[in-house]
């Protein structure tokens, strides 16, 4: 019963799909829709076609092992263009044209808080990696689900490396959108609950010839460390102005922004000791060892860069489980209900779908241990996340340690 | 309702386009302005209209000095202009633009557009009424309802003239009114002109066809080089070795 | 599918607002106005704080409209002062002065996080079908009201003086009557209107942000217009429809070429969109809907 | 925060002033003959950016030879643009010619992003340290930057105003009409003023590349500042619109220990309008008469 990819493309015109099913999945259920609303375009766009590439594939793999308690997963692709008004009309789109149960992969916290009031009424599953911390207050179903965390928390935890790593005079830099401003919020709320304070801090404004008054401003402040919440753009730009203007300041930054393609751009030694923080994709856990091969095959690229892809392919996993646990028939609230026993801690460690089903068949208890970490839930529908310290040495990222809030 | 124009001054970019420039339009009076090309005359009438100020001398209307006041102000005296190119509403139509010009109109208010629409109305239907006069004068009624933009030139300068008229002026400054207007129409205008002079309206004309304007005005000045030259009857201007001189050195 | 389309048709009716009174500014006036996303964005940020702060819907649309003309009032001025490609470029400099100031402003507009959970009219009538189409219908009757005013203005002798303006200034002038005072109202009177449709947009998307007043709305909305053609009322609702058709269409249309990456659908969206501006603008200037030449 | 600071900041006004400023160049040129506000003046630098982005992929790392791409991609472009667009508007007035540019500009970057995609591309140079002169530091990029604004500045004067076809340039800007009834043939006047337009943008487009990341929407973020420039500077001066953006750039940077850094963005137009309130044609522009 082989789903091939060429068809879950096609699955926009559902007809034609269900005319090309194989005999057996006529008997099966009604399939379980999922929309892959990922930010295809706009700023989130080097992390929306990862991402939604990664869910197609991830639902052929629950497909090719039989589907979730006999219900097939059927993807809609569509883009949010990392904007409220498209992403609302896209999930209109899903919700009302194409019927989809549960919505994946949104990315920017304004399309996320714009399409919440919808699932809500659809009761819809919404699987987001919005970082906004109203996401969490604003659902009242408990039908979204958070799979990386708040910028808040992620802010927090650089500013525990940034303690254990013995620094003390600290400054933040961020882009002025939602998930920079988080990111240092958390890292201020973290910084000063130690007992310290931040020598600079600065908000600047993107899409600038230069950012070198601000990095003034801070450099006058002589940091030892500068926590930077921008993306791999700005962050080029703003490390090798640093580095121009004579400073040998370190960095730190989430992952997406501290990256390998950093020393590509501007040389190893210019980015040497440069530091990331990311969540956790298990590197050990086998689900991340199958999804990371997975994607290289998928996208030609590596996905150390997008760990949102890594979530993406936890959700549809997830979802799967919990499909698989609340048995055929199942509703969207008892689906959500059992989100948390097959992937909270407690039964038997499984790390894919195909695993799970069998344990779950023979009646046993499960945790699934994810590609993005753990994956385990709060009663939020937020991810408790965990952390990883990594630092660009000669020109590539090497792993330092894990930390935890 | 003279006009009176005193030692008036005017600079562009470093060059004195008007040299003390003097003359005088009677009440009632039919006034011809002649002089080649870059003589001053279409910056004199820029000014006389309060398109460009003056850079000294002073110019009077009706007997009170206009000072610093601009085109809408001077307008709504009743001293008024056309333009040497027309320049018609050209996406209203013949009718539009002359109704477009009658003065204060209760409904070219916000509030009129909305309130007191009986009145409004009434007003536009007397507006309408003294357009069609005023087309049928001009013998414009073959394209009454035709777009301003869509007509020949020579009906364009009727429809300027048409509009001006509507603006019940006391005194028109026409720019070129036989420029590109063949010489049938260009009698038709005279008669015009003739016929408002007789109801008192006054006329200051500049115009290159000197024969055409010789025989419409009784009173002529000449320019040249932003320096009024001489005035006199049409027959004495223009037989002046003077103006003979600063027409062929134009010409040369 | 019903509420999809009454989605789609909301959006339209969004841009049809803006598209008319864009057409109410330079269409029939002349006014070049390359910032109508500043009067859009103040109208939303106006009824999103109005509604958040627990006033009624009412004052949120009053304010709306009201902030966005008075903020048109200083610009109207200056758009007297102004040769026409200074005033593009200052009017288009206006917008991202409200951006800027929408952002930087966060005691007020809680900034770049935007303002979630602005409440929208009818959610008594429980989520879902019946509050999209009561939203649908309220969103149809701006249009309707919208038309109907542009029309009346268009028809009265005040509606003939704009266009005569518009024509040709210069002899407005020569005939005594002042251009200033009715190009300011004109200015105001549009911007009102662009003010009630971010009002909508705002109740609507329940949420907004800085990000969402790009100049490339305002463009968006000027090839509407000119699409739809300059003067012409028929033309606005049909050029927004085209746009409309156009962002929304090139989700249909890659359901059906699966060969088509979403990034490449969105490439090719909005040179489409860039595509058929230059295509009107060199063969048909006047539009769609537009069939007096000028000559 | 000593004087040096407020140096360093007025540095930086200038640095980013004067990349800023050569799109303002580019712009005021097609401002003064071809009458509109150009809006592909910044998608043109991204395509100059991305033809050197090429070069340098093909393991070509001669700066020269990728900035020699850059200008070339720009004049063939910008060449085009002139040929199939805006040589079929002239005469149309301001708007025509302005909106057919915005619309090129989309169209542009579109196409450029279906084919290059997203992803950031950044021209790989050395890092040099500043060297202190008299307390503050200043760096070699900096003088390269300052040289190479200047020399194209100075060779689009010494065009304008040296040379015939510079000439003919001018009375063009002044009046056409004129100018085409004493003879000048226009066509190539507006032929040369594009490939000019090309050579400035492909040379801002390689400024802001080595300086920045080379992105599909590099150019289109420059165009509003650079049009403020193009305005404060003057229509038809040069000079002016460098000089007026290096003005505006290190107002702005100066301002931001008052302002902060989201309020600078806003000064630039703040100051225009504003200037334009008090000098409707501008600083050093003209005003339209009525004949």
């Amino acid at each position: 019963m082989r789903f091939n990819r060429r068809e879950i493309m096609l699955t926009g015109a559902a007809s034609l799909a269900a005319a090309m099913a194989p005999v057996g999945f006529a008997r099966a259920a009604e399939p379980y829709r999922i929309g892959a609303l990922n930010p295809i375009t706009g700023a989130g766009s080097p992390y929306g076609s990862g991402t939604q590439k990664t869910i197609l594939f991830a639902a052929q793999e629950v497909n090719d092992a039989g589907g979730a308690a006999g219900r097939m997963f059927e993807v809609f692709a569509e883009d949010t263009q990392t904007a409220p008004e498209a992403g609302v009309l896209a999930a209109k789109k899903l919700i009302e044209v194409n019927k989809v149960d549960a919505i994946f992969g949104t990315w920017s916290s304004g399309v996320t808080l714009a399409i919440m009031p919808l699932t809500d009424a659809a009761n819809v599953i919404l699987m987001t990696n919005s970082g906004a911390a109203s996401i969490s207050t604003l659902d009242t179903k408990d039908l979204v689900y958070r799979y990386s965390t708040t910028g808040i928390r992620s802010g927090r935890a650089i500013s525990g490396v940034i303690e254990k790593e013995g620094l003390t005079r600290v400054a933040t830099m961020a882009f002025n959108n939602a998930s920079g401003r988080d990111l240092v919020a958390g890292v201020k709320s973290g910084w000063e609950e130690k007992g310290h304070s931040l020598v600079a801090e600065v908000v600047y404004e993107p899409n600038r010839p230069g950012y070198r008054s601000e990095l003034q401003q801070i450099l006058a402040a002589k940091p030892e460390i500068i926590m930077l919440g921008s993306y791999l753009p700005d962050t080029t730009i703003i490390v090798r102005e640093a580095r121009q203007m004579g400073s040998d300041v370190r960095f730190i930054g989430p992952g997406y922004a501290i990256a390998p393609k950093l020393s590509e751009s501007l040389g190893a030694e210019a980015v040497e000791g440069l530091m990331a923080v990311d969540y956790v994709s298990s590197l050990d856990s086998s689900a991340y060892a199958h999804f990371s091969k997975r994607y290289q095959d998928e996208m030609g690229s590596d996905v150390g860069e997008n760990f949102y892809a890594s979530c993406a392919y936890d959700m549809v996993q997830c979802t799967a489980l919990a499909i698989e646990a609340a048995g055929p028939g199942a509703d969207n609230t008892k689906i959500a209900a059992n989100l948390r026993k097959v992937s909270n801690p407690g039964g038997k460690v499984v790390s894919g779908f195909a695993e799970g089903k069998k344990l779950l068949a023979a009646g046993e208890e499960i945790n699934y241990e994810g590609a993005s970490g753990p994956l385990d839930f709060d009663e939020h529908g937020d991810v408790k996340p965990l952390f990883k310290l990594s630092k660009l040495r000669s020109g590539a990222l090497e792993y330092q340690y894990m930390l935890s809030l | 309702m003279s006009l009176r124009i005193s030692n008036v001054d005017k600079w562009l970019g470093g060059v004195r386009v008007l040299d003390n420039v003097s003359m005088e339009v009677p009440d009632g009076g039919l006034i011809g302005l002649i002089g080649p090309n870059g003589a001053g005359k279409s910056t004199l009438f820029a000014v006389v209209s309060g398109f460009e100020p003056a850079d000294g001398g002073e110019v009077r209307f009706a007997d009170s000095p206009l000072g610093s006041t601009g085109p809408v102000a001077r307008a709504r005296r009743g001293l008024m202009r056309t333009f040497q190119v027309p320049r018609p509403f050209s996406k209203l139509t013949v009718r539009e633009n002359l109704a477009a010009a009658a003065p204060g109109q209760r409904g070219e208010t916000l509030w009129g557009a909305f309130f007191g629409a009986g009145a409004a109305r009434a007003e536009q239907a007397a507006i309408r009424e003294r357009a069609d006069a005023i087309i049928d004068f001009l013998n414009l009624n073959a394209v009454r309802d035709s777009l301003a933009g869509q007509v020949s030139g020579g009906q364009r300068k009727l429809i300027e003239l048409g509009r001006v008229l509507m603006a019940e002026p006391k005194m028109i400054l026409l720019d070129e009114p036989f420029a590109g207007v063949n010489p049938v129409l260009q009698e038709e205008i005279s008669d015009h002109i003739r016929t408002l002079n007789g109801q008192g309206i006054g006329f200051l004309i500049v115009e290159h066809n000197l024969a055409a304007l010789s025989r419409l005005v009784g009173h002529l000045y000449a320019m040249d080089r932003g320096r009024m030259l001489m005035d006199g009857t049409p027959a004495d201007v223009l037989a002046d070795p003077v103006v003979r001189e600063a027409y062929t050195g134009g010409a040369v | 599918m019903l509420a999809y389309i009454t989605a789609v048709a909301i959006v339209f009716c969004i841009y049809a607002l803006l598209t008319l009174s864009l057409n109410l500014h330079f269409g029939f006036t002349g006014l070049i106005n390359f910032g109508h996303v500043g009067f859009f964005a103040i109208g939303a940020y106006a009824a999103a704080l109005c509604s958040l702060n627990g006033m009624p819907y009412v004052v949120g649309f009053t304010a709306a409209a009201a902030l966005a003309a008075l903020a048109a009032w200083p610009l109207g001025l200056l758009a007297l002062r102004l040769r026409e490609d200074y005033l593009a470029i200052v009017t288009l400099a206006f917008s991202e002065i409200v951006r800027v100031v929408i952002t930087a402003e966060e005691w007020l507009t809680n900034g770049v996080q935007g303002l979630p959970g602005i409440p929208r009219p009818f959610a008594s009538l429980g989520i879902g079908g019946n509050a999209e189409l009561a939203y649908l219908a309220l969103v149809v009757t701006a249009v309707v009201l919208a038309i109907l005013l542009i029309r009346h203005l268009v028809r009265s002798p005040f509606g003939r003086l704009i266009q005569a303006i518009r024509d040709d200034e210069v002899a407005v002038k020569a005939l005594g009557k002042n251009p200033a005072g009715v190009k300011v109202r004109v200015f105001m009177i549009g911007a009102a209107i662009a003010g009630i449709a971010g009002a909508l947009y705002a109740h609507y998307m329940n949420y907004i942000v800085p990000d969402q007043f790009l100049p490339l709305v305002t463009f968006y909305v000027w090839m509407a217009m000119i699409l739809g053609g300059a003067g012409s009322i028929s033309g606005s609702l049909v050029g927004a429809g085209v746009l409309i058709g156009i962002l929304e269409g090139s989700r249909v249309v890659r359901d059906l070429l699966p060969n088509v990456m979403q990034v490449e659908m969105a490439s090719l969206r909005l040179a489409l969109v860039g595509l058929l501006l230059v295509l009107f603008v060199l063969y048909r200037p006047n539009g769609l809907m537009v069939k007096r030449d000028e000559s | 925060m000593g004087y040096a600071y407020y140096v360093g900041l007025a540095i930086n006004g200038a640095v980013e002033g004067l990349t800023i400023g050569l799109a303002a160049l580019a712009i005021n040129l097609v401002f003064a003959v071809g009458r509109f506000p150009n809006a592909t003046t910044g998608d043109l630098m991204t395509v100059g950016a991305y033809a050197g982005i090429a070069v340098q992929q093909s393991g070509l790392r001669s700066l020269w030879l990728q900035g020699l791409a850059a200008v070339g991609a720009s004049m063939a472009l910008s060449l085009a643009l002139y040929l199939f667009v805006f040589r079929a508007l002239r005469g149309r007035g301001m708007l025509a010619p302005l909106l057919a540019s915005i619309g090129l500009a989309i169209l542009v970057r579109s196409v450029l992003s279906f084919f290059a995609g997203h992803d950031q591309y950044v021209f790989q140079l050395p890092i040099v340290r500043p060297i202190m002169i008299a307390g503050i530091p200043v760096q070699s990029y900096d003088l390269w930057l300052g040289g190479v604004a200047l020399v194209c500045v100075l060779l689009v004067m010494a065009i304008l105003f040296l040379s015939p076809i510079g000439r003919q340039m001018r009375a063009v800007a002044d009046d056409l009409t004129l100018a085409r009834t004493s003879g000048i043939n226009v066509d190539r006047v507006y032929l040369v003023m594009w490939l000019l337009v090309g050579f400035v943008t492909g040379v801002a487009g390689m400024v802001l590349g080595v300086r920045t990341v080379v992105m599909p929407e590099m150019g289109w973020n420059m165009l509003l500042p650079a049009f403020a420039a193009a305005v404060l500077g003057g229509v038809g001066s040069p000079a002016g619109a460098v000089l007026a953006a290096m003005v505006v750039g290190i107002a702005q940077e100066m301002s931001t220990p008052v302002l902060g850094f989201t309020y600078k963005i806003g000064l630039a137009f703040m100051v225009l309008v504003v200037i334009l309130a008090v000098r409707p044609a501008g600083l050093f522009g003209r005003v339209e008469r009525v004949r």
